[in-house]
């Protein structure tokens, strides 16, 4: 046994523990054991949905809470979920009829008292769920009408009344927050969750990791219909080139939010398969018409405004920076949402055009202004050196976001790059209601006209009078240069060759579409 | 073997490479040394005789090379063997060293009996228990009280003296054949220094073992040793029976060195010192090495190496004149003028009833403790007087001058100058009243400021003259001191104690102060170099009309210069009066047992004790 | 010793009253914590409501009197984020903290001491030079690029090591490494001068004439007291690690208090982060207290001096 | 008597015979050894040739580092297939060119590097030195402000400063200098209470003095050999700082380029563009090595010069 014998030996044994070790993380894994992993970069705080707005526990709840109604991811129209049918009896009552054969995590049947339970919980003031105030803003109150019917009645006529039910209401069993000493308490279910989900909660590591299993009980009429994978496990990792070490060597299986030119790289070397998909996330920068961070300020001028827009090229950041199936907007909502008026006065990229308008402006060589940001501190580098081209020099701010709200809220922020996915939900109301009422910090042009016909909009069920409301109120805008609107958000995702996963049009996740492709070669048969 | 001497050592040099230049600091040593026989090295600092020690003990730093002939203990050939085989076979076992400093001599975070019993190990002969009780036995022989009770203390909590007798009693653990004690009572006070000496010679007769003492001062060598060996710049000058050497010096530095200790001498006459410093040998010198400093000098002296001839018996010299012819030991330095200024009679300086007490809070854990430093003391100075303030460490000395010196306010009483209270005066007037001198030459000058900085920062502070001006001031003052112009620009680490000090001095008189409260202004230096400084002190009372409190323990320098002595004893001052009244009758009794310890170098003894050969001592087998 | 400890106490508490204020003034100043609670895509009511309903527009020193009238009660509040009271949070995220501080610490000690003992026995020296090369190399690359290397190292190429989590023992390796590496030099440095300085001592000379040599002298006489000041810098440097390393705990997936600190900061999430800055204050002067009572242990001379 | 002095270097030269060492004052002594410290050489020509490079960027730079190409963004070094001769480094997401943003990048980090450490010098030497010097109440109130300094996290100084003042080089030194000035202090303190009791500074008060002129003019000197060690060590402390706030989000802002910054940008494309990672990481790199090399050189050139 030479010396170099005993050199190999000793490789080969440090090899072997490697193996071992990793071969048990990574048998963990992947088809081999029915067990998706998923990459996710922030913590999940807590399983109940109805008590945080944390990015990534809106995937987490799609698998494990069931609402009234489910969004299809496809038709983005609103489905009847755990309801097996509605009526909209008049403007302000609806009566739904719910599903038999829905079934509790704990195994308990879901009844009408269930529903109301749930309704009367949010809507209660103090009970502080985070979407409380807005379902209490349009909802009056909510009976039991029969063992499977319920009845909701509205303060006023509110189209968006079915979307809520589906986005922000996640059911819960009665007396699920019916504390051990009879007091209600808003935290009985954020450690271990029951719902109605495709998937139950078996393990929770707060701030660490989620693991799901299949719920074999799930009522087989949903339209969900029955997930493939038994097991998914969600992992915190928040350095994205860890993810990618991670996806690289087998032990994750699904990522998503990857930028666009690293998954565009991962997917051509083989690794990982590169999906890309559309979201219903629009971005764009409030300019401070209205002139709150100082009255004369040069963005309160229209020709200033209009020449912002002509001086950015929005094409080639798209083409280059964004990426995928991203495209440039000019109407201030995302062209999928329903009332989103796109014959709107356009701003084509035209430098000396931009150049002219700031000449008649007053401001021939330009003037210096603050462009706050929180994200994609690119595209906001891209947009600051196409405006200084033609002598708007932008000073960029990158701060995070809670310091952000916090500049805006004192009014010193004039411009910002701003990003709104509309709570996945295709209809401008989403969008138009947070940014131009007259009491948002977010509107920066505190135009009354635009305000009254945002506030008309929404409180009518008449799809005709609310397209007329929309297209003239988002034509005021485009007019008026309020916003400059960018391009719509494209979700990148990075997933492993094993899995076949059906990319969502409104960029939601739905992993309970989620299955194994079929092994060619190796013998396990694929459940 | 009886025939062969114990110790036989011929031809040793140790060369030290400094940089690229190698330092040649002990060239063609030889002695040799019997069972139970004494020898005396004695030099001045640079002479080499401590890097001898270090050599036999092979000590010596790393890249320092050794040759000798023979270097031969007993029957160990110690050139043959290597530090390792060195350290296993004779190191603390046969052969044994202590060393000067005992306060950093032993390890700090082990207690006195670990480190006594590390020395042997427990093997068949010696059982735990008996290494155990030899070590007490031994402390108590060396007269360590509570001998049990010390095993368990840590060497900081004990005295000075006391930690040297833990050195010895360490080392005697293994009966070695030959001690060498390296300056072992330089750092010690007086009174302690004649008990470590006595314990030394008792345990040679006892123990029947060698001893090798090396030493600067002439004093404590003539007191105790057999023979003597006299070193100069790295050479063996002369060496024999201690009684011959000394009784009739024929090298002319060993008679150069003689006449130089500071003794009974009239009023203001000055003490004869050898000019010049001890070379540093980086080229081996062609000529005898003390030419350039040698008042018998002759042409052939400066180019060839000076034969070793023979004045009796083993009473051996290297130098070319005859032995025995008698030779004026040292040209009179022209004593200027004997001080005719009688001390004025305004009184410069009255401290009355001053007082000072410290609160210690030592360790983390210890109590706190007040000790009263000064404790009521009175004392005046006139004008033109030295006052010498005599006591051993921890006396308090210090502290008291600090107070005079108007840097610590006293607890109780005042200090007045000039008539107004020290306290009171601003600063800068008071920094022309008095000005302080300390010891350490080291410590006493910022080694980042050259000497020119240093001596003009008074000038520079107080705002007077242009800088051209303070420059000429300077020079004059350096001149004042005898330091040569051309060192204006030097660091201190380039000059020698003897420089750095009268740079000191020459900072404290340039402000024309009427005081300097010298602290052991020469203790730290070795005796040619204190001659020199003491005589500048003289000159500059008389230049000047300087008057000094001059705080020292060396009573033969005292004895030089003081006008009147004020002995202090814990805090308190216990006698008070003109010097000769109080060193030819002390009244106090602590005075006595002071005077008592210093050990000067006595001639007629010498000469007694140099008739009856050294008869060979019988080895009394006490310790078996 | 009682009235040393006391001293002790009262430093603490000024300290964590000073720090827990200033917190509380940076993060209100900087951040919105009603706007983090809300989310993202929050409306502009949602978070007037969150910030009516935790007290936010109450004048600054109320909201922080009333924080300290709570913790008198021993409650020190629950977590804006998390709904979970604060204590059981930093229970939670401690135990990652402590063991990756640990081990980096005995990565440092089990590199630095030896490397550092070398350099002085030898120095200038071929090994004295690589050393404080390897040392000087390590302390310089940013700590996530030497993070990521390890990572594409041990993590994918050669997968000996799990790359992130916090899950068992051998993912503490790789993020030990890395937080160990960056102060192997201060200690190796300190551990150099410490023995050549013990070495030239007037006892060390005493200990060779009583026949010491080589390696006994080393272990029994050198390192004991070479050793001394190191132990003050370790105390700090575990202080720092016990603070959580951010860029470790964020690139190795590990839930320890550093990256808990980062999310509560950026978060706004004010009572965390005041719990969490006392916390610091308490484990920094309650190891300088430890680095004393250690030396006072290891040197008599500070014991009974 | 210090002739029993075991490092012979030191007595031998200055305790036998001081006047046969040659008088010339000791500065060029320091410079011939300089020159034969190899660390310290390497050191001194790194920082030489990055200082070069921040100083005269504009005119070594081949484009402007904020110009960006869209069209041409992430290209490779030419070194690698698909980089072309136009771009030697290739080009960042932006399309600017990567050698200029690196060659500018050594600006800010130099700035950033020797900025921030002159800060924490100030602020660590002045609080260290009164503690040492005075004792007592400043002591133990400095050591209360260190403890708080430590106890509090950094990133929310920064984040706090940032918002306040808004984002700069200027702020972030400010930051980073104003957190690491501990390792000045207690190095000061503890150099200051050993001179405080020597003779010279008794001498320095007798001949009248002032309190604030002994530590000027009789301590500070002496410091100077410690003082200089640790600044160099610092800069790279304070490179690798901001590197680590630009990583968190809170360092340097666009569009200046920093090499910090430039790592976290390229940070999340490291397993296939790992050349956007390794090149700022090697300057960085570079530039601590540098720092760290000439704190060590000096650090021994200094002990031996105070030991002789």
């Amino acid at each position: 046994m030479g010396r170099g014998g005993v050199r190999e030996r000793v490789g080969a044994a440090l090899i072997a523990v490697g193996l071992t070790i990793i071969g048990v993380q990574s048998a963990f894994a992947g088809r081999a054991n029915d067990t998706l992993v998923v990459a996710i970069e922030g913590e999940i705080p807590t399983l109940d949905h109805l008590y945080t707005t944390a990015r990534d526990t809106i995937v987490v709840s799609e698998l494990t809470d069931d609402g009234l109604f489910y969004i299809d991811p496809d038709t983005l129209t609103y489905v009847p979920l755990v309801a097996e049918s509605y009526v909209q009896v008049d403007d302000t009552t609806i009566d739904v009829t719910i599903r038999p054969g829905v079934r509790f995590h704990d195994g308990s049947p879901l009844t009408a008292d269930d529903v109301v339970y749930t309704y009367n919980w949010v809507i209660d003031p103090s009970t502080n769920t985070n979407r409380g105030r807005l379902i209490a803003g349009w909802l009056g109150s909510v009976e039991r009408t029969g063992p499977m019917t319920v009845r909701f009645h509205l303060k006023h006529p509110y189209p968006l009344a079915i979307r809520d039910m589906a986005f922000s209401v996640q059911l819960r069993k009665a007396g699920a927050y019916q504390g051990a000493d009879g007091k209600p308490d808003p935290n009985a279910e954020s450690l271990k969750l029951s719902g109605v989900g495709p998937y139950k909660v078996i393990d929770f590591q707060p701030g660490k990791s989620v693991t799901l299993q299949r719920f074999d009980d799930y009522y087989a009429a949903s339209p969900k219909g029955r997930p493939a994978i038994k097991t998914i496990i969600f992992r915190t990792i928040p350095d994205l080139s860890t993810q990618q070490a991670e996806l690289v060597s087998g032990a994750v299986d699904w990522m998503y939010n990857v930028p666009a030119d690293v998954a565009a790289n991962i997917g051509a070397t083989g690794y990982a398969v590169h999906l890309t998909g559309p979201t219903l996330r629009v971005n764009f920068i409030p300019l401070d018409a209205a002139g709150f961070t100082g009255a004369g300020n040069p963005l309160t001028k229209l020709d200033v405004r209009r020449a912002m827009i002509h001086a950015i090229n929005r094409q080639d950041i798209v083409k280059y920076l964004v990426q995928g199936d991203a495209e440039v907007i000019n109407s201030a909502c995302h062209p999928l949402q329903f009332g989103c008026e796109q014959d709107v006065r356009k701003y084509p990229y035209d430098p000396a055009e931009a150049r002219r308008l700031l000449a008649k402006a007053g401001y021939p060589d330009g003037f210096e202004f603050e462009l706050w940001a929180y994200r994609e501190r690119q595209v906001a580098e891209a947009i600051a050196a196409d405006l200084a081209k033609v002598g708007i020099r932008a000073k960029l701010r990158f701060v995070t976001l809670t310091t952000l709200n916090q500049a805006r809220k004192k009014h010193r922020v004039p411009a910002f790059f701003a990003s709104w996915e509309s709570g996945s939900t295709a209809d401008t109301a989403t969008i138009a209601e947070t940014h131009w009422s007259l009491k948002s910090d977010r509107n920066f042009s505190n135009d009354a006209a635009v305000a009254r016909n945002m506030e008309a909009a929404a409180k009518t069920i008449d799809p005709e009078e609310r397209k007329r409301l929309y297209s003239e109120a988002l034509r005021r805008i485009a007019d008026q240069a309020y916003w400059i609107p960018l391009y719509t958000y494209s979700q990148n995702y990075l997933v492993s060759k094993d899995l076949a996963y059906p990319v969502p049009k409104d960029g939601l996740p739905r992993l309970f579409r989620a299955h194994w492709r079929p092994a060619k070669a190796s013998p396990a048969k694929a459940s | 073997m009886a025939g062969r001497p114990l110790l036989e050592v011929r031809n040793l040099s140790v060369t030290l490479p400094v940089g690229e230049r190698k330092l040649h600091a002990v060239r063609n040593v030889t002695f040799t040394l019997e069972r139970g026989e004494a020898l005396g090295v004695v030099g001045e600092s640079g002479s080499g005789k401590s890097m001898t020690s270090l050599a036999l003990m092979n000590l010596l730093p790393r890249n320092a090379i050794r040759e000798a002939d023979v270097l031969r203990l007993g029957e160990h050939d110690l050139l043959a063997k290597d530090r390792q085989e060195f350290s296993r076979s004779l190191a603390g076992k046969r052969m044994a060293m202590i060393f000067q400093e005992p306060m950093t001599s032993l390890n700090p975070v082990y207690t006195i009996g670990q480190q006594i019993m590390e020395m042997t190990l427990p093997g068949p002969a010696r059982s735990a228990k008996d290494i155990r009780d030899r070590a007490v036995y031994l402390l108590e022989r060396i007269g360590i009280p509570d001998a049990g009770g010390r095993l368990k203390q840590y060497p900081h909590e004990l005295s000075g003296g006391l930690r040297q007798r833990v050195m010895i009693a360490m080392m005697l653990m293994n009966e070695p054949d030959l001690l060498i004690a390296d300056e072992p009572t330089t750092a010690l006070d007086v009174t302690v220094q004649a008990s470590i000496l006595k314990l030394l010679m008792e345990l040679r007769k006892e123990l029947g073992m060698a001893l090798i003492l090396v030493s600067h001062d002439l004093g404590v060598v003539s007191q105790s040793m057999d023979k003597i060996a006299v070193m100069y710049a790295g050479e063996l000058v002369e060496t024999g029976p201690v009684a011959d050497v000394l009784g009739a010096p024929q090298h002319p530095y060993t008679q150069g060195l003689l006449a130089s200790i500071p003794a009974a001498r009239d009023g203001g006459a000055r003490l004869p010192s050898i000019p010049g410093t001890v070379p540093a040998l980086f080229a081996l010198p062609e000529g005898c090495v003390f030419a350039p400093r040698c008042i018998h000098v002759q042409p052939q002296c400066r180019t060839i190496r000076p034969p070793v001839q023979s004045a009796q018996n083993d009473h051996l010299y290297r130098c070319v004149m005859a032995p025995d012819s008698q030779r004026l030991s040292l040209a009179k330095p022209p004593s200027a003028h004997t001080s005719t200024a009688k001390p004025s009679p305004d009184t410069l300086l009255s401290a009355r009833h001053v007082g000072c007490t410290f609160t210690i809070r030592a360790g983390m854990l210890a109590k706190a403790r007040s000790l009263t430093a000064v404790d009521d003391v009175s004392l005046d100075l006139a004008e033109g007087e030295i006052v010498a303030l005599v006591g051993e460490s921890g006396s308090g000395k210090s502290t008291l001058a600090r107070i005079l010196l108007g840097l610590q306010a006293p607890d109780t009483g005042e200090v007045l100058i000039a008539g107004t209270p020290v306290q009171s005066v601003p600063p800068f007037e008071r920094a022309k009243l008095v000005q302080p001198v300390f010891q350490d030459p080291y410590s006493s000058l910022n080694p980042r400021k050259t000497i020119g900085q240093s001596i003009g920062r008074p000038l520079e502070l107080h705002g007077q003259d242009s800088p051209a001006e303070r420059k000429k001031i300077v020079e004059q003052t350096m001149e004042l001191v005898g330091l040569p112009k051309r060192l204006f620009n030097n660091y201190p680490s380039q000059l020698s104690g003897g420089q750095r000090q009268r740079v000191a001095i020459a900072r404290a008189i340039i402000l024309k102060p009427k005081l300097l409260i010298c602290d052991e202004p020469t203790s730290a230096l070795d005796v040619s170099v204190q001659a020199q400084i003491l005589n500048l002190l003289l000159d500059l009372r008389d230049e000047l009309g300087l008057s000094y409190l001059l705080i020292t323990h060396d009573l033969a320098v005292v004895d030089c210069v003081a006008t009147r002595i004020a002995v202090m004893h814990r805090g308190k001052i216990v006698e008070l009066g003109n010097k000769d009244d109080i060193l030819s009758s002390p009244g106090h009794p602590y005075t006595r047992t002071l005077l008592g310890s210093v050990l000067k170098v006595d001639m007629p003894a010498l000469k007694a004790r140099a008739d009856h050969a050294p008869e060979m001592q019988a080895h009394t087998g006490l310790l078996r | 010793m009682l009235r040393y400890a006391s001293k002790r106490v009262v430093l603490a508490i000024l300290v964590a009253l000073a720090v827990s204020f200033a917190a509380f003034l940076l993060l209100s100043v900087a951040t919105d914590p009603a706007s983090a609670i809300a989310g993202e895509g929050a409306e502009p009511e949602v978070i007037e409501h969150i910030r009516e309903q935790l007290g936010l527009n109450r004048p600054l020193l109320v909201q922080y009197g009333s924080w300290l009238l709570h913790v008198f009660h021993g409650d020190f509040g629950t977590s804006y984020y998390w709904h979970q009271p604060v204590g059981t949070l930093i229970l939670h995220h401690l135990p990652v903290t402590l063991t990756l501080a640990l081990s980096a610490i005995f990565v440092t000690l089990i590199v630095a001491i030896p490397l550092g003992t070398i350099a002085a026995l030898y120095p200038n020296s071929l090994i004295d030079r690589l050393s404080l090369g390897i040392a000087v190399s390590a302390q310089a690359m940013p700590s996530f690029w030497l993070a990521l290397v390890l990572i594409i190292l041990f993590g994918v190429m050669i997968p000996i090591f799990p790359i992130s989590g916090d899950a068992h023992a051998w993912n503490y390796v790789l993020p030990a490494i890395v937080l160990g590496a960056h102060s192997v030099p201060a200690v190796m440095r300190l551990t150099r001068v410490g023995v050549m300085d013990v070495m030239a001592s007037d006892y060390i000379r005493t200990a060779r004439a009583k026949g010491f040599y080589g390696y006994r002298l080393l272990s029994r006489q050198v390192m004991r007291n070479a050793l001394l000041p190191v132990v003050s810098v370790l105390s700090v440097q575990l202080g720092y690690k016990l603070g959580g390393s951010v860029v470790t705990e964020t690139v190795f997936a590990m839930n320890g208090l550093g990256r808990f600190a980062l999310q509560s900061i950026v978060g706004g999430d004010i009572p965390t982060v005041q719990m969490l800055v006392v916390l610091f204050a308490m484990t920094f002067i309650g190891l300088t207290l430890l680095a004393d009572l250690l030396n006072a242990w290891l040197d008599p001379r500070i014991r009974l001096a | 008597m210090s002739e029993m002095d075991l490092s012979f270097k030191a007595a031998a030269a200055s305790e036998t015979g001081g006047e046969l060492l040659d008088a010339a004052p000791a500065r060029p002594k320091i410079w011939r050894n300089i020159l034969h410290h190899p660390g310290l050489m390497l050191g001194l020509t790194i920082l030489g040739i990055l200082v070069v490079l921040a100083v005269f960027a504009p005119w070594i730079s081949p484009y402007n580092p904020y110009d960006q190409h869209l069209p041409q963004r992430l290209l490779p070094p030419v070194w690698v297939h698909g980089g072309n001769a136009a771009n030697w480094l290739g080009t960042d997401h932006l399309g600017r060119d990567y050698l200029s943003r690196l060659i500018y990048g050594a600006r800010v980090s130099l700035l950033i590097g020797f900025g921030a450490a002159s800060i924490g010098c100030l602020i660590g030497v002045t609080l260290g030195m009164c503690a040492g010097f005075f004792g007592g109440i400043i002591d133990r109130v400095v050591s209360f402000i260190l403890t708080c300094q430590l106890a509090l996290p950094g990133l929310l100084l920064a984040m706090a400063l940032v918002f306040l003042i808004g984002p700069s080089v200027g702020v972030v030194i400010l930051v980073i200098g104003f957190l690491h000035w501990s390792y000045y202090l207690v190095v000061t303190r503890a150099a200051t209470q050993k001179i405080r009791d020597l003779e010279y500074i008794t001498a320095a008060r007798a001949i009248g003095s002032s309190r604030l002129q002994i530590m000027v003019t009789e301590i500070l000197p002496n410091l100077f050999s410690e003082i200089i060690v640790i600044f160099s060590l610092e800069v790279g402390v304070a490179v690798l700082a901001e590197a680590a706030l630009s990583f968190l989000g809170v360092g340097i802002q666009p569009p200046t380029s920093s090499w910090g910054l430039m790592i976290a940008e390229g940070k999340v494309s490291v397993f296939l563009r790992p050349w956007l990672v390794i090149l700022p990481g090697i300057f960085i790199f570079l530039l601590v090595l540098a720092a760290n090399l000439v704190g060590d050189g000096l650090r021994d050139l200094m002990s031996n010069e105070s030991r002789r």
